[in-house]
This record gives structure tokens, C-alpha cells and sequence, in this order.
């Protein structure tokens, strides 16, 4: 043997890192004024790098600190990290410090994002799905350093992360077991935590940043925003398929058609007798909309991907419902709720901007390169689930007939406007993601949801049952035939559409018994924040932009 | 903004109790106004809206709710701000359920 | 032209006691040989509440001293950028003070105090709404201007175009600034040209006698309806009210 | 079954109107089949009502005959253009003269509407005096405040000059928008998406502490209707005579010395004797009153 093998590089390389890092940094602790000198000490050129960012909380002070590092000694960074929400995320890449990005969403920043690629000016290794780039963490993504928010450390530097503890626990857990550096901000340090989500052994530093962390109410829609046209396709999905498959676990995306069926759970479900028949058990982020649905006792468990901001106090009050610590606050994991999704629920609903003649799904919209988020995860059959439930094997049999091996099978469903604001399509003939892959170089065009994994469209037109669709053509003319007065809608075959209503694969409101004239806000067991506030009994505190009083 | 009027074939409404207005022009949504005319046999409609474009699904979405209901023998006036063919859809339903009842309804 | 110049062509010089205080002004002078108590606002003022409340007091007290006497006829002075922009008055309701500004205005009237609006300088919305709209008769000094919100703001708050605005706004006097568009629309009763100085305390006097000869009563759709600047309002009103 | 509340703030005018009068009693003057609509809108391109944007018309209340205006906040803001503000004058006009037990002023409008600024700026004054003359002829007015739009601009004023302001917490009641005030101030003046903040400047609960508003009620039609069924019950009311305008005159004096740097409404709850200033934005309207009423009963005693 010439030489010796080195087995422990990735050591030698933190402890090289925590003596440059040591001058500026009091043990863990560093005062904020350092913490750019920190970072600059800490990075080396060609690292990956998780500024922790989701679609809710964000260390937005390790951002700050990011972009005043000195740019020719911080570079040629990959960055690695859920979303590219803050307008710093995306300043790294204009200031020549970022050169490749993995991540999943970009909301915020889609638009500039897609102006960056296409001036060559950064590379996407690939939009994935939370789930997948969590994976990915473990695999061959793994950061050499994650800049993560807490609430609060204590002196030893164990982390409280509470109710938005979010993804920190993946992030750190993989940079801390595979040689990186971990720097936390928070809000506060305390003597003693409420509870030690983060071990401080896995924390090499400590920041307590001047202003608390930012936490964006993502997922507070107000009732008051919601229309009639959305209590009709609520009612809908209520009866035409929550009441159909006896949907008891279930995962909601974020919009105003979802709320409208979370608030439609006390009032019309209730009145059609199916409290304690459908939605028990959830994978939802805790949405003020669900508290009418807590309150009447329709609701069981649910599991939350994050927290909400206001709706602390009130989770904490519903311990019963909530995942609750000995501290007595909640405590969110997006990991293992995506996972809860994706195994342990038989319906995901959510909204899409565009449809296309197969049923493939996108939100992506010229320009923009916004990414997925969790919905493809929660919005795809599980192939490798194993347990049975009476919703999930009568869809596997709708699905596949008569097999000679039983399954079952995910329902999923869109519920979409045929038409959105200013009379654009939902439905379409070509998807704007094929157009956004071809100007973004992406090797996929970005579909939210495949068609094949798509059960259920439902509309104002109505609710079509894809999973009993024979053929590529019976499939094409269900989904015209929901399709409204869009150019798709119109081009339907009348027979073939009056054929596939014939045989209950097409419901209209009249053929579910519903009264299109019920279908009024009226119906809505909440129908403004305020009504949320006094349903939750003063517990749920709005932030101020949604208040109107 | 565009104006346009269409008449279409309807059977004969089965009696007019009221003249109706429902909705409200603001973004989004329409205000629909029923009356009754002199033509038993046909429907009257004429629309005012600030969507200019569209008259094709206009047509498809009046002869619709013609052809469902009996509104012969009515004027239909819509004023409109951009609302969609559903919230038009649900407009005319309510208008015209609201013309077929009683004053004290 | 300079304060004191306004009066002494108005009034005379030392025929009058019109003094300027900041924003406020008041005093008594003749009209016609007839003697009138002066009030009002000056220098564009931003109408806040203490200069709202300033106008009530001179008002009241104008009403208090003549009571048991011949009511003298008031003349305001117009000259307002419209209201004070600001939380605080915002906070201790602005329009408020505004109505109560409008409230002793009626006083007047009722008690007999014939009132002539003089519209020097600005006149704008709110703080014109107050009192100076009220007015028996309007006058519009020369280079007096009257609005709601100048065009380019109108333009920014209705996404209409600017262009599209100033070429409608030759065919109509009823969105864009100025005092000939309030003539024509009623709500401006007489302009007075440029170049009528010398005339100014004749002008004022004619006013001041059709002001005291006109009935009581709120003639301004039927002047806007002549003038074919505001022809909807009186068909309205007289549908509704007969 | 569910709650049959009809929420005052979503309601359309019409609706507001027939649910808050006598069920079946409203008669329309200048009713949407005669399209007086604005030919001023339609020239800028601009979408048209037949009602212009405003519901007029007698009804009764009650047992007792009434006058009604509803504006339609959701219509143009509920702005004020010449044939709405002819509308509402007209309606003024002609209660001075029949002398219902009252008028009601459903308000909800930012103001002048800016397509015919002009007209709309004309049509305010004209309201204004109408009101004071049918306040004149003994007919009160009372302005019920509690829309989307609140009652700002000129309605604001209008809506001071009535005998009795019934406003729901959300209502909203100022003269310039908060939005106006940011871009012309700066948002540091006012932060016109701090909607808490707004409320606490302009909402109900501020104006009734003050004493501008008469009432607060609940967001429910049923709540406004009991709150002017009360107001028309037969009181003294002071004529618009000097002494009392030289009281109110007083009263307003009183206000600015009391609230010399007041911007927040939280200041103006501390000094209406209220225990927890900073939680009385989230009180419901009875507890509210309960609570102002309590402290006045101190502050008086």
C-alpha cells in the first residue's frame, strides 16, 4: 500500500472550517455583528449550501448576512434548499456567488428566476418535490453547511423550533451526521427551552438575530374572498366524492376552492349526514378554515407539514387534534407529513391553473419557474402503499375492473373554474409547461400532477369520474365535457359527452340532487376572518392584513 | 366595451310575476335585469360588457339557459364587468327564479 | 396679487378690517354700502380641523352678534388645496369638523345671512365641500380653480389613459378641473374675467343683491341644466321628488 | 339550521334594503327599468348600472313609513356621479315635503366619483344642503354605515351631518382613504395595508368612542334594522339652533385639546376610560358597548 486510504476527510474538513470560524464566535454563540465574517470563515468555493427557506419560515437574517459576503472568497456556491422565496435567494445568483441550484419551489422569485436561466446566469440541477429533495439530502445533495431558523436556543445550543419546525429537523440531521457546519438564528436565547426540538450537538452556531424570523400566512384564506362558484364545485366534491368513497384521510391544497369545502363541513355535509364519515384524519397545514370543521367535531387528527401564523394559541388548545409536545405547543415536520400524505391518505384536492385534454396538471405559466412544493407528492398514487382502506380499493377497482390482483389506488382530484380571472382557460389543448421547459432548457416539461394519476376534474359543469374511463377518448371527451364554455368545453362531442352522463362517469349538480340556487356563501360555516376569530373562541389571532376591524 | 343583442327561441315563460334585477357590476360579476316584452315565443337579450371578445361563448351560454328554461316572452338586460361563464350562468338561474316568485319571496 | 391688495380692490382700501391670519382670514367691509362680515381660507390651505373649527367660531359668533338685528350677509373666501392629509385627523374625524363647518353654514343661512362664495385661488373637494360650495352664489375670481383631482391623478386612480382624458375633457365639463366647468355645470354661478379688477366691487355688489334677491332653495341642477352642462340631475330630482 | 345572520358588510344594497325594511314594503322611486344610467361612465368605456350605483325609495319600518337610500359599495365604490347624487337628493327633496318619520342613509362610498368628478363633487354639496333642509322640515336623517366602502370623501361628511350614525364595527367612517393619505404622505404617515391599523383609525369602534357614531351593532342587517327602529322612537331632538351648534362647536374644541397627538385609535379607547385598550379591537360589539357604557357611567361619575 503506497498510500493511506483517508477515511475521515469530511472531519478534518469541519474542524478546519470551526478554527477559521472560531475567532468570530464566542463558543457556539456569535454576535450578529460577526455573523458575515463567520460565514466567509465558514464557506469554502464549490459547497453546497441550505439557506433554509420554505414556503413559511425563513432565515431571513442568514440571508441578509449572505449577500454582504465578500463575493470574490464566497462563490461558486450550489445551493441546495426547499424554496427560493426571499429576494436575497435570488440576489446570490445575481451577485455571481451561486452558480447551480436544486430546489423545489420559487414562488416568489419564479419570475426572475426564469430571467437568470435564461441568460445563462445560473444552472437548475432539477425542480424537485420536497419529498425528493429531502431524498436527495441523504443521498448526493447533502450540504456542507445549512443556515437554519429557530425560535430559540438555550445556552448550550439545543434549538426550539416549535410549531414551524418545518424542514429543519431533515436539513440539520443530514448536514450534522455527514461533516457539515449548522448555524442557527433565532429569535431568542433563553436558560431553559420549552422543549429541545434540535439537540445542540448537532448545532455548531448559535445567532440571535436583531428581528424574529419571518413567517409567511400562506395558508390563511379568507372567507370572505370566496365565491359562489366555489360553494358550488364545494358542494360538489362534498357529495360527488368525499359522500362517494367515504373519504376519512386526506390532504388539501392551499386556495379558496378547498376552503369553501373545509368550511361547507359543518353546514351542508353535516346536513347530509356525513360528520364522522369523512374528513377525520388530516395532512394539513393548520388552516384557519378548518377551524368551523374542528369546532363541530368533524375532525380527528391532523398532521401539520408547518404551522400557521395566529393559529398558535388555538392548535395549542386542540391537543386532541394536533400533535402536541409536553410543552404543550405543536410540532410540524414537513418531511413526515409529506409522508403521512403520500402513504397514509386517500384523497388529495387541490387547484391548478391549467388542464390539458389528457388530464396532465400544471401551474406553470410562461416566464415564471415556480416549481412544485409538495402537491405532486400528495397528488400521485402511491405505488408502494400496502394497506387497504374502503376508499382506496374501490377506487383501485373503478380504476383496474376486476384484476386477477387487488389494488387500490390514490384519488386525486383537480377542482377548477373552467374559466379563471379575465377568462382565461383552465382547460387546454397545449400546456404553457411545455413552453417554460423549452426556454428554460429543462429536460421536463414541469406537470404538477400526471394524468395518470389523476381520478377526478370537478367544475361548475360538474364532476367527471376519469378513473372509469375506458380509453384515451372516452377520457378526452369526460374531461371536454366539464370543460365549460372553453374552447375545449365546445369542442366536445354532445353524444359521446351525453353517453359518459348516461353511465354516471359525468355527474351534473341536478344528477347529484344538488340545487344549484343553495349554492350561496350563506352556506359557508364562516364567512370572514372575524367569524374564524369567534369560532375559534378568541383563540385564533389573524395577522393584521386580514383584519377588518 | 362591447354591446350586442340576440334573440333567441324560448317557450313562452309560464308567467311573469315580477320584473328582477340581481347582481352587481363590479369586477367579475354582472347585473341581470328581466322584463317582460311582446314576443311570446322568443327571448330578447342584450348585453353590455366591458370584455371585448367574447361574443361566441355569450351566444353558447344564453342559448343554453334558453333552451333549460321557458324565458320566452322576456327582455334580458346584462350589464357585465368581466364575469365568467359560470358566474353569468348562476346570474341569469337566480334572476330568473326571482322574476317566477312572488313580490314577498 | 398680495393679500391686502385682494381686499382693497374688493372692499377699498381702509374700507375693511380683512386681516390673515396663517391660513384663516376675517374681518367686516362693505358691500354696496351695505356691511358684510369676510371669512375664510387663504395661501391654499390644507383645511385641517383647528382651521375648520376657526371658520364654525367666526361663523357662530358673526350669527350670535347680529342676532335681534339685521342679519349681515358673509362673504367667503375660497382659497383650499382640500383637506389636511393625516392620520391624526383621520383619527379625530376630519369630516366631522367639516360637517360642522357645513352645519353653522345652514345656520346662517337660516337666520337670515345671505352668504357669497368668492373663489380665490384653489378650490378643491373636500375643504371646498365645507362651506365655500354652500354658498347662495358662487363667484369665481379670475385664475380661480376648481377640482376634484387633477387629470393625471384621475388617471392613475381610474387607468384611464391621460391622453383619453384630456381630449374627452374638451368635449365635457364633467371630470376635468376648472371654474368654467363648474359654470357650466352650476355649480359655479358667475365667473369673473381677467382683466376685471377695476369691476370687482360692482361684480360683488350685483352678486350680492341677486343673492339676497334669489329664493333660499338649492337652484344649482336647474342653473347646470340651462347651461347644458349637467342636463341628468334636474330630470332626476324632479322624477323622484315631483 | 345554520346562521340566517345576512351580514350587513356582504349584502348588496338591494338586499340590504328588503331585508332591513318591513318585509314586502319597499317601493322603488327611480327604479333600474328606467336606465337612468351614466353617460359618463359609458363614454370613458366604463361598465354601467341601471341603478347608477343607488337604491331610492319609500318603505316602512316598523309600521312606520320611512325613506331609503342604499348605495351599492360594490359598483364603482359606491362613488357618487350625477344621477346617483340626483337620486339621493331627489329622495331628500321629497321627504322634506311627504315628512316620513324618517330618512335612512344606507352609506357606502368612498366619495366623488372621479369619472365625473365634477357632477359627483356638485351632487355631494346639493346632498348636503337637502339634508340639512328635510333635518330642517323635522325629518330625521340617520346614516347606517357598515359596507365594504365605508362612508369616506363628501358621504363621510354627509354622513356627520345626520341625526344618528348607526355603524357595525367593520363599518368604516373618515375623509380621506387611507390609501390617499400613503401616496400623497408616505407610508410612515399611514401604512394603508395595516389593515388593523386602518380599522383602528376609521372603524366603528373608534367613531362610536368618539361619539360620532350613535350605535354599534352587530354586522347583521336584523342588528341595523333594531338599531333605527330605536332611533326613530320619538326623542327631543335639539334643533340645529346656535346654542346647540355652539355645544357641538365645544365638544369638537374639547376633542383636539384632549387628543392633541392622538393617531391611533388604541389612544382614543384609553381615554374613553376603556380597561384594555389594546383588546378592544377584538370585542364583540355587545361587550364592547357594555364596556363603553361602564366607563362613561365612571368617567361621568
Amino acid at each position: 500500500m503506497s498510500t493511506q486510504q483517508e477515511w475521515n476527510t469530511l472531519g478534518q474538513s469541519r474542524t478546519r472550517r470551526l478554527e477559521r470560524a472560531s475567532k468570530f464566535a464566542e463558543g457556539k454563540n456569535v454576535h450578529p455583528d460577526h455573523i458575515v465574517q463567520l460565514l466567509e470563515a465558514v464557506l469554502e468555493p464549490g459547497d453546497r449550501l441550505c439557506v433554509e427557506g420554505n414556503n413559511q419560515k425563513q432565515a431571513d437574517f442568514l440571508a441578509r448576512a449572505m449577500v454582504q459576503t465578500d463575493p470574490q472568497q464566497v462563490r461558486d456556491l450550489h445551493l441546495v434548499q426547499s424554496v427560493l422565496a426571499l429576494p436575497e435567494h435570488v440576489d446570490l445568483i445575481e451577485r455571481g456567488q451561486v452558480s447551480r441550484i436544486d430546489f423545489s419551489f420559487a414562488g416568489p422569485q419564479a419570475g426572475r428566476l426564469a430571467r437568470l436561466v435564461e441568460s445563462n446566469r445560473i444552472t437548475i440541477g432539477a425542480i424537485h418535490t420536497y419529498l425528493e429533495l429531502f431524498g436527495r439530502y441523504f443521498i448526493d445533495l447533502t450540504p456542507q453547511v445549512a443556515l437554519v431558523a429557530a425560535q430559540m436556543a438555550d445556552r448550550q445550543g439545543n434549538l426550539y423550533t416549535g410549531a414551524n419546525t418545518e424542514d429543519t429537523p431533515a436539513i440539520v440531521e443530514a448536514t450534522a451526521f455527514k461533516g457539515g457546519i449548522v448555524i442557527a438564528q433565532v429569535n431568542q436565547i433563553v436558560d431553559t427551552l420549552p422543549r429541545v426540538d434540535i439537540p445542540a450537538d448537532w448545532v455548531n452556531f448559535v445567532v440571535q438575530a436583531p428581528t424574529p424570523h419571518y413567517v409567511e400566512p400562506l395558508f390563511t384564506r379568507d372567507p370572505s374572498l370566496i365565491t359562489e362558484t366555489q360553494v358550488l364545485t364545494a358542494m360538489i366534491a362534498i357529495k360527488g366524492l368525499y359522500a362517494k368513497y367515504g373519504i376519512t384521510r386526506l390532504n388539501h391544497g392551499i386556495g379558496f376552492d378547498t376552503a369553501a369545502i373545509e368550511l361547507l363541513l359543518p353546514t351542508y355535509a353535516t346536513d347530509l349526514g356525513l360528520k364522522g364519515k369523512i374528513c377525520t384524519h388530516w395532512a394539513l397545514n393548520p388552516h384557519p378554515t378548518l377551524i368551523p370543521a374542528i369546532e363541530a367535531g368533524f375532525v380527528k387528527s391532523v398532521h401539520s407539514f408547518g404551522s400557521e401564523v395566529g393559529m398558535e394559541k388555538y392548535v395549542a388548545a386542540r391537543p386532541d387534534i394536533f400533535f402536541i409536545g409536553a410543552d404543550g405547543s405543536m410540532r410540524s415536520n414537513r418531511a413526515f407529513s409529506q409522508a403521512a400524505g403520500h402513504y397514509a391518505c386517500d384523497l388529495f384536492i387541490g387547484s391548478t391553473l391549467q388542464i390539458d385534454l389528457h388530464g396532465n396538471s400544471s401551474t406553470a405559466t410562461k416566464d415564471r419557474i415556480a416549481g412544485f412544493g409538495g402537491a405532486p407528492n400528495m397528488g400521485a398514487d402511491a405505488r408502494g402503499r400496502r394497506h387497504a382502506s374502503p376508499a382506496w380499493i374501490k377506487a383501485g377497482q373503478e380504476a383496474r375492473g376486476d384484476t386477477y390482483m387487488p389494488r387500490g389506488q390514490k384519488l386525486v382530484a383537480q377542482v377548477v373554474e373552467t374559466f379563471r380571472e379575465h377568462m382565461e382557460p383552465a382547460f387546454v389543448e397545449h400546456l404553457d409547461a411545455w413552453d417554460l421547459a423549452k426556454a428554460a432548457k429543462m429536460i421536463l416539461p414541469p406537470v404538477m400532477i400526471y394524468s395518470e394519476d389523476l381520478t377526478h376534474i370537478i367544475t361548475e359543469e360538474g364532476i367527471c369520474h376519469l378513473l372509469l374511463c375506458r380509453s384515451d377518448e372516452e377520457r378526452e371527451q369526460a374531461i371536454r365535457g366539464v370543460a365549460g364554455y372553453t374552447p375545449v368545453g365546445m369542442g366536445r362531442d354532445k353524444r359521446a359527452v351525453e353517453n359518459l352522463r348516461d353511465r354516471g362517469i359525468i355527474e351534473r349538480p341536478e344528477d347529484l340532487g344538488i340545487d344549484t340556487r343553495q349554492a350561496n356563501r350563506d352556506l359557508l360555516a364562516a364567512r370572514s376572518i372575524k367569524d374564524l376569530v369567534h369560532a375559534s373562541g378568541g383563540l385564533y389571532d389573524p395577522p393584521k392584513k386580514f383584519r377588518n376591524w | 366595451m362591447e354591446r350586442f343583442e340576440i334573440t333567441l327561441p324560448s317557450l313562452h315563460v309560464s308567467a311573469l310575476q315580477q320584473s328582477a334585477l340581481c347582481g352587481v357590476v363590479s369586477s367579475g360579476n354582472l347585473e341581470v335585469m328581466i322584463e317582460a316584452n311582446s314576443t311570446p315565443e322568443s327571448c330578447h337579450f342584450e348585453v353590455n360588457t366591458s370584455a371585448d371578445g367574447f361574443q361566441d361563448i355569450w351566444r353558447a351560454v344564453l342559448a343554453d339557459f334558453s333552451e333549460r328554461h321557458k324565458v320566452g316572452g322576456l327582455n334580458i338586460s346584462i350589464n357585465d364587468a368581466g364575469a365568467t361563464p359560470a358566474v353569468v350562468s348562476l346570474r341569469l338561474t337566480q334572476a330568473y327564479e326571482e322574476s317566477q316568485e312572488g313580490s314577498d319571496a | 396679487m398680495s393679500d391686502v391688495k385682494v381686499f382693497d380692490q374688493l372692499f377699498g382700501a381702509n374700507q375693511h378690517t380683512v386681516r390673515v391670519d396663517g391660513f384663516f382670514l376675517s374681518g367686516s367691509a362693505q358691500v354696496g354700502g351695505q356691511p358684510v362680515a369676510v371669512m375664510g381660507t387663504w395661501n391654499a390651505a390644507p383645511m385641517d380641523g383647528d382651521l375648520a373649527l376657526a371658520i364654525a367660531a367666526e361663523i357662530l359668533r358673526v350669527v350670535e352678534a347680529d342676532v335681534g338685528q339685521a342679519p349681515r350677509p358673509i362673504i367667503f373666501i375660497a382659497d383650499t388645496q382640500g383637506q389636511a392629509l393625516s392620520r391624526h385627523e383621520e383619527v379625530l374625524g376630519l369630516n366631522g369638523y367639516f360637517a360642522h363647518v357645513a352645519r353653522c353654514t345652514d345656520l346662517a343661512r337660516r337666520s337670515g345671512h345671505t352668504i357669497v362664495t368668492l373663489i380665490h385661488g384653489e378650490a378643491v373637494s373636500g375643504g371646498f365641500l365645507a362651506y365655500g360650495l354652500l354658498g347662495d352664489i358662487v363667484c369665481a375670481m379670475p385664475g380661480a380653480q376648481v377640482r376634484v383631482m387633477d387629470l393625471r391623478a384621475m388617471s392613475r386612480v381610474t387607468k384611464i389613459d391621460f391622453d383619453r382624458l384630456q381630449s374627452l375633457a374638451k368635449e365635457s365639463p364633467v371630470f376635468a378641473p376648472g371654474a368654467d366647468n363648474y359654470w357650466r355645470m352650476g355649480g359655479v354661478t358667475t365667473l369673473w374675467r381677467d382683466g376685471s379688477e377695476q369691476d370687482w366691487p360692482n361684480l360683488l355688489a350685483a352678486a350680492l343683491t341677486e343673492a339676497i334677491n334669489n329664493p333660499k332653495t338649492d337652484a344649482r341642477h336647474q342653473l347646470g341644466k340651462e347651461r347644458g352642462g349637467r342636463t341628468l340631475a334636474a330630470q332626476i330630482g324632479s322624477d323622484i321628488s315631483g | 339550521m345554520h346562521n340566517k345572520r345576512v351580514s350587513f358588510f356582504e349584502a348588496t344594497a338591494r338586499t340590504r334594503v328588503s331585508t332591513l325594511v318591513d318585509s314586502g314594503s319597499f317601493t322603488e322611486f327611480c327604479p333600474p327599468s328606467k336606465r337612468f344610467t351614466s353617460p359618463h361612465l359609458a363614454r370613458l368605456d366604463a361598465p354601467v348600472a341601471f341603478d347608477d350605483g343607488v337604491v331610492v325609495g319609500s318603505a316602512r319600518l316598523d309600521g312606520q313609513p320611512v325613506f331609503i337610500v342604499a348605495q351599492e359599495g360594490k359598483f364603482n365604490g359606491g362613488a357618487v356621479g350625477e344621477v346617483h347624487g340626483a337620486k339621493i337628493r331627489g329622495l331628500l327633496d321629497r321627504a322634506a315635503v311627504e315628512k316620513p318619520v324618517a330618512v335612512l342613509l344606507l352609506v357606502d362610498s368612498g366619495g366623488v366619483r372621479l369619472h365625473e368628478a365634477n357632477a359627483g363633487l356638485i351632487a355631494i354639496s346639493e346632498i348636503m344642503r337637502a339634508l340639512m333642509a328635510t333635518q330642517a322640515a323635522g325629518v330625521p336623517v340617520f346614516a347606517l354605515v357598515g359596507g365594504s366602502c365605508g362612508a369616506f370623501g363628501g358621504m363621510g361628511i354627509v354622513t356627520r351631518l345626520c341625526d344618528e350614525v348607526i355603524m357595525s364595527e367593520e363599518g368604516r367612517l373618515g375623509l380621506s382613504g387611507p390609501e390617499v393619505i400613503e401616496t400623497v404622505k408616505g407610508v410612515g404617515e399611514f401604512d394603508s395595508r395595516d389593515r388593523s391599523l386602518v380599522w383602528r383609525v376609521t372603524g366603528g369602534k373608534v367613531r362610536r368612542a368618539l361619539g360620532e357614531a350613535t350605535q354599534l351593532v352587530d354586522d347583521d342587517v336584523a342588528a341595523f334594522r333594531e338599531g333605527a327602529i330605536a332611533a326613530m322612537s320619538p326623542v327631543q331632538r335639539s334643533a340645529n339652533d346656535l346654542a346647540t351648534l355652539k355645544q357641538q362647536h365645544a365638544t369638537l374644541v374639547q376633542r383636539r385639546e384632549k387628543h392633541a397627538h392622538t393617531v391611533d385609535g388604541i389612544e382614543v379607547w384609553r381615554q374613553a376610560g376603556f380597561a384594555h385598550p389594546e383588546g378592544v379591537a377584538m370585542l364583540s360589539a355587545s361587550a364592547f358597548n357594555e364596556q363603553l357604557n361602564t366607563s362613561v357611567a365612571e368617567v361621568k361619575s
